[in-house]
């Protein structure tokens, strides 16, 4: 199985997504340059953390127009599974291959933690090996991770049960004291509608070794192999 | 052109100096050529002031593999690789815009350790501000940690670890140090140097503006009213920009056809230019007329002096030009061929093709003033010294204890450290506030823990004595991490040097300073002297700098300041002798800054360190934390927090009587060479065994376990809190005093 | 030709930044303020023959690329002909 | 009455996000514009008799809290009475 790290001019988490694809889970993971056009060959597409192009402007907007992501999209519309870490997650939704928008965290500042997070469904490719219900104790890294989406959007949302991943407190409850960044609905990650497209904010890939603090981020890594390998998810 | 005294006082330069130009010259300066000798001349740049007492320094020893007059120092951590890192201030510019000032500060020092062709992996940052509770000092610090944080999460480098203290002395001055180390291959170290006649030299980078002229100037006057005038100086850091250069730069290191390359930080165009060629015993030659610009109508004078950030020099070997353009192409940037390396040993500058400047590198470097500035002893200092304890009354100790835990300067730190990206590059296995910032080498079983100390009141009290504790206690830093201590690097800030009572502080610290780092086998390697800290004539506490690299054998061998589990032994490593000076007890309880700072016997501290290093080594010590501000009681409370375990201690064979300053003196002294540390019952024979053999006292204080922070004297119960009240007090103290507790 | 945009959040959207300036300015005394809303405001030269055809091009920059149509609506002017 | 507060940064000083927007513009086949400069924009709710005087006070906030005096500089415009 390959992966594929996208690097955009400004991405600097994607040797951690290398690291934690190649060297702890073994499987094969290469960079694509946002310049290439050919995602040929890939198994699962990783958009890493960082700040492309700076964040200037709003994070993600000029990184949508980048040559790679005309590719990125044709590959999620075929089904091929896609996560968005972060920065990641940010140029999905300015793309449009995922609904919403980043506000500034309600702290204005930038916010390094460790955070939990609930995994609400485990339908997707990179929840699939995921208790129901288990929750994670995952990093934030981010300025501007509060999500936002219209009412109505977030309804739908949840009735597509598209929220797939929740900030909660110890208790396992999704109520403000469990929420960083003040994200509409406690809400750290989504899928799209066809399940295959996964977006979060916290970083899974800074959490797969126990010397980092958690392990708990791998499972999303695993999840997706598990998929790949099983033909559960491809793109066609 | 007729050099004239108002001419050289705007340019920073003194008559003298200005007569030394004309004799090195043989003729009377341009405009252009004024410029540069006035950056290059500035205290900034030429260490005129202060070379004559670096000199004394230790810097070489096995392991070095640069020593300073690089762009960093670098040591051989094992495995073919080195660890480059360097230590610099941004004061000045942090005060006049805190954000930009503390950013462009996080780059310049990033730029140091890539130009030496590694890559950055580590930040660390010292801070000094004025008291928290002034509204302008808040927004300051604001300023300076959203800035900081800013640049460096922005390029993707974690900062690991930091110190942050709070003193009124730094109101008008703060003091922004920031500590960059990067990993290379030991073999691969480029250097900054210019060589091969023909050679063609790059331009890359930021298009160059009117920013920041004089700022090295700048960075060597003191404060007045009138430094506000300075302010269209500022510069505006682009940490993307910065990305782009580090991975671009650091690509064609790994072609050979690169020969040397510079960052063009304070002084810009000019030092770099300047040294390249002199460090490679050429000369260089261009043409400020092909340097892109941002601004139209730019003078020679203005592009030489300009201080716009993110801008790099290369030397590229003749004939491999389109390999060097094509990899910065790739990266959306464009090298630009300015100019070529001579034989000549001349910096010459050419607009249009018409000389502008034309002064042998020499002039601007090794011919530069170098003073031996007069030193004095204040007079004041007899009087510092003097504690008459019969004229203050101690405090109750439970109360003194919850005060100390809620003084900024003791307080967590986390309001600051949650801002910066502390994981990026999933290296760090020490995070901060647990102990020295440690980051595992990937590919090795390594790990390095580093440190960056200072505390100002001791120096202030006594300047050697000062120093060589924050050698001491940075060093200590590492070694309860595992790691022996293998290099430093300083940043040395006090006031205005024409003084002789500052003059007096400087030259004290450097002897203090590297005493300790010989005794301690501790080379320096590199460093960064920031003077004129002063507002209308007052300095700041005089305050070296000391950032200490640790090398770690064993990663998964760490360890951190926290009490692992209940049940475990707590002992005392190293002698209390009850020593106030300088204490943040007095500081915090009493407002007094006074006394003796603690003694030191760097023959013992080393023993101290290199027995932590086999604790951690030999997995017998489950946590340890050096003993220093606010003493035994704040060091027992820090060892409980964040994992939650209780203490409960019996310090009755340390303490004197059970009353009175006894009680004070043994709780919140601040002894030097100490360290707590806990082990698992059954380990207790190893410790005790190892530390008998190493000769450094011990002393068992009592078992961690339970909800409470316990301090007993005799039967007595000196400290008595809940965990849990005591560590909201110590971990909401800096977050409460801003607006949101988000 | 010059042309300014100006990028605001939509109304329903929370604007946390202008919040905290609209406390941070009653902490320091001005009462009178009551509502702050923190927006984007970019000035850009465009050449174009017309005021009309500037307007187009930032037009579409704006929805393009300057305004995230989710959150933010965006309003333009060129410099000599308010619009 | 609404105050418009436009913080831009001043004329010399450089705006890294304005050069890095023009870029992309280029990239996006948009030639004809030549230069971006990214401001602040601030709408202000303001209790004031006249329109001077809630520019006073605008003007008075912007130079305080809003714009940064070191770098940037700011126009006021009165809803109803541009100035
Ligand atoms: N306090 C110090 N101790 C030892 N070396 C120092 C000290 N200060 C400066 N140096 C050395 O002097 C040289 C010049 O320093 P600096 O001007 O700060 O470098 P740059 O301008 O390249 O950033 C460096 O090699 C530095 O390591
Ligand atoms: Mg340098």
């Amino acid at each position: 199985m390959t992966f594929a790290i996208v690097v955009f001019p400004g991405s600097n988490c994607d040797h951690d997504a290398y690291h934690a694809v190649k060297h702890v889970l073994g499987a094969n993971a290469r960079f694509v340059w946002h310049k290439e056009t050919n995602l040929q060959g890939v198994d699962c597409v990783i958009l890493p953390g960082g700040f492309a192009h700076g964040d200037y402007l709003r994070t993600g907007a000029i990184a949508r127009f980048s040559p790679v992501m005309a590719d990125v999209v044709k590959f999620a519309e075929a089904g091929g599974p896609v996560i968005g870490i972060c920065n990641g997650f940010q140029v999905l939704l300015e793309s449009g291959l995922l609904p919403g928008a980043m506000l500034r965290n309600r702290s204005l500042k930038f916010q390094c933690e460790h955070v939990l997070v609930k995994v609400e469904q485990t339908d997707t490719p990179f929840t699939r090996a995921c208790r129901p219900g288990q929750i994670l104790n995952l990093p934030i890294a981010h300025g501007e991770g509060n999500y936002y989406a219209e009412p109505e959007a977030v309804a739908q949302l949840e009735r597509n049960r598209q929220v797939i991943f929740r900030y909660v407190t110890p208790a396992g409850e999704a109520v403000d004291a469990g929420n960083p960044n003040g994200s509409v609905a406690n809400i750290a990650g989504l899928c799209s509608d066809r399940r295959n497209v996964v977006g979060l904010m916290p970083h899974p890939e800074r959490a797969c070794e126990s010397a980092l603090g958690s392990a708990d981020g791998l499972v999303l890594f695993e999840s997706v192999l598990g998929a790949v390998k099983e033909g559960a998810v491809h793109a066609r | 052109m007729p050099v004239d005294p108002q001419l050289l006082e705007q340019h920073g330069l003194t008559v003298e100096e200005g007569a030394r130009i004309i004799e090195l010259l043989g003729r009377e300066p341009s405009i252009t050529e004024l410029g540069i000798f006035s950056v290059m001349w500035s205290e900034h740049c030429s260490y005129k002031s202060s070379r004559v007492h670096l000199k004394t320094l230790p810097t070489t020893g096995p392991r070095v593999l640069q020593g300073p007059g690089e762009n960093a120092g670098a040591v051989d951590i094992g495995d073919g690789l080195a660890a480059v890192f360097k230590i610099e201030s941004h004061n000045h510019p942090s005060f006049i815009e805190p954000y930009q000032g503390a950013a462009t500060g996080v780059g310049g020092i990033i730029r140091d350790i890539f130009t030496m062709g590694a890559r950055p992996v580590a930040l660390l940052n010292s801070l000094r501000f004025g008291s928290l509770d002034e509204p302008l000092v808040r927004r300051n610090v604001e300023g300076v940690v959203a800035g900081i944080a800013g640049y460096g999460n922005s390029i993707g480098i974690p900062t690991v670890g930091g110190e942050i203290e709070f003193d009124e002395s730094y109101a008008g001055n703060p003091l922004v140090n920031v500590f960059c180390l990067g990993l290379a291959k030991a073999d691969e170290i480029i250097r900054a140097s210019a060589t091969g006649a023909g050679n063609p030299v790059f331009y890359v980078g930021s298009k160059t503006g009117r920013d920041g002229i004089h700022g090295a100037t700048m960075a060597s006057a003191e404060f007045d009213e009138k430094s506000a005038e300075k302010r269209p100086a500022v510069q505006v850091g682009d940490p993307f920009m910065e990305k782009l250069l580090l991975e671009a730069c650091l690509e064609v290191m790994h072609s050979d056809a690169l020969v040397g390359m510079q960052d063009m930080g304070a002084a810009g165009l000019t030092s770099s230019t300047c040294e390249m060629g002199s460090r490679g015993g050429a000369g260089i030659e261009i043409d400020v007329a092909l340097v892109p610009q941002r601004e139209t109508g730019m003078t020679p004078y203005e592009i030489m002096l300009s201080e716009s950030q993110e801008r790099m020099l290369l030397v590229v070997k003749r004939g491999r030009e389109a390999e060097v353009e094509a990899v910065f192409t790739k990266w959306d940037l464009h090298a630009v061929r300015i100019g070529e390396v001579t034989t000549d040993g001349r910096m010459r500058v050419k607009h249009h093709g018409e000389v502008v400047a034309d002064i042998p590198n020499g002039a601007l470097t090794d011919n530069a003033p170098q003073y031996r500035r007069p030193m004095a002893r204040p007079a004041w200092l007899d009087e510092a010294r003097t504690l008459a304890f019969d004229t203050l009354t101690p405090a109750d100790a439970g109360a003194a204890f919850l005060r100390l835990l809620a003084s900024p300067g003791i307080a967590s730190k986390r309001w600051v450290y949650r801002q910066y990206d502390h994981m990026v590059r999933t290296n760090t296995i020490v995070m901060p506030g647990m102990g020295a910032g440690t980051i595992r080498v990937k590919g090795t079983d390594r790990a390095l823990a580093l440190s960056v100390d200072c505390n100002g009141r001791f120096v202030y009290l006594d300047p050697a004595a000062g120093a060589a504790l924050a050698v001491a206690e940075a060093a200590r830093n590492v070694a309860c991490a595992g790691g022996e201590p293998i290099g430093a690097t300083n940043c040395l800030n006090f006031g205005n040097p024409q003084r002789p009572e500052i003059m007096w502080q400087f030259g004290e610290a450097v002897r203090g300073m590297g005493e300790a780092c010989r005794a301690l086998g501790i080379p320096i390697t590199g460093g960064n002297v920031s003077l004129y800290n002063e507002t209308d004539g007052k300095a700041v506490l005089p305050t070296p700098t000391i950032g200490i690299v640790g090398l770690v054998e064993h990663a998964d061998r760490v360890v951190t300041r926290a009490f692992a589990e209940a049940g475990h032994v707590v002992v005392l490593l190293g002698e209390g002798l009850g020593e106030l000076g300088g204490s943040a007890y007095l500081k915090v309880l009493h407002g007094l800054i006074r006394g003796v700072p603690p003694a030191l016997d760097l023959a013992r501290e080393g023993a101290l360190q290199r027995l932590l290093v086999t604790l951690a080594m030999e997995r017998i010590s489950r946590s340890a934390h050096d003993c220093a501000e606010g003493g035994l009681a704040v060091t027992l409370a820090e060892s409980c927090f964040d994992t939650g375990v209780g203490v409960d201690v019996d310090v009755s064979e340390l303490a004197g009587p059970a009353a009175g300053w006894g009680v004070i003196a043994t709780l919140f002294g601040e002894s030097a060479s100490r360290a707590v540390v806990s082990v698992a019952p059954g380990d207790f024979g190893r410790l005790d065994a190892a530390a008998r053999a190493a000769g450094v006292p011990i002393t068992t204080l009592g078992q961690t376990g339970g909800d409470r922070l316990r301090i007993r004297v005799g039967g007595r119960s000196v400290v008595d809190v809940a965990l849990a009240e005591a560590e909201q007090t110590w971990a909401h103290a800096i977050g409460d005093r801003f607006h949101r507790a988000h | 030709m010059r042309a300014r945009v100006f990028v605001t959040l939509k109304p329903s959207v929370f604007d946390p930044q202008g919040t905290t300036v609209a406390e941070a300015l009653h902490t320091l005394g001005y009462d009178s303020v009551s509502d702050v809303r923190q927006g984007k405001y970019f000035e850009l030269e465009i050449a174009a023959a017309t005021a009309d055809e500037a307007k187009r091009i930032a037009g579409e920059v704006s929805g393009k690329l300057l305004a995230n149509p989710v959150i933010e609506s965006y309003r333009i002017e060129i410099a000599d002909q308010k619009a």
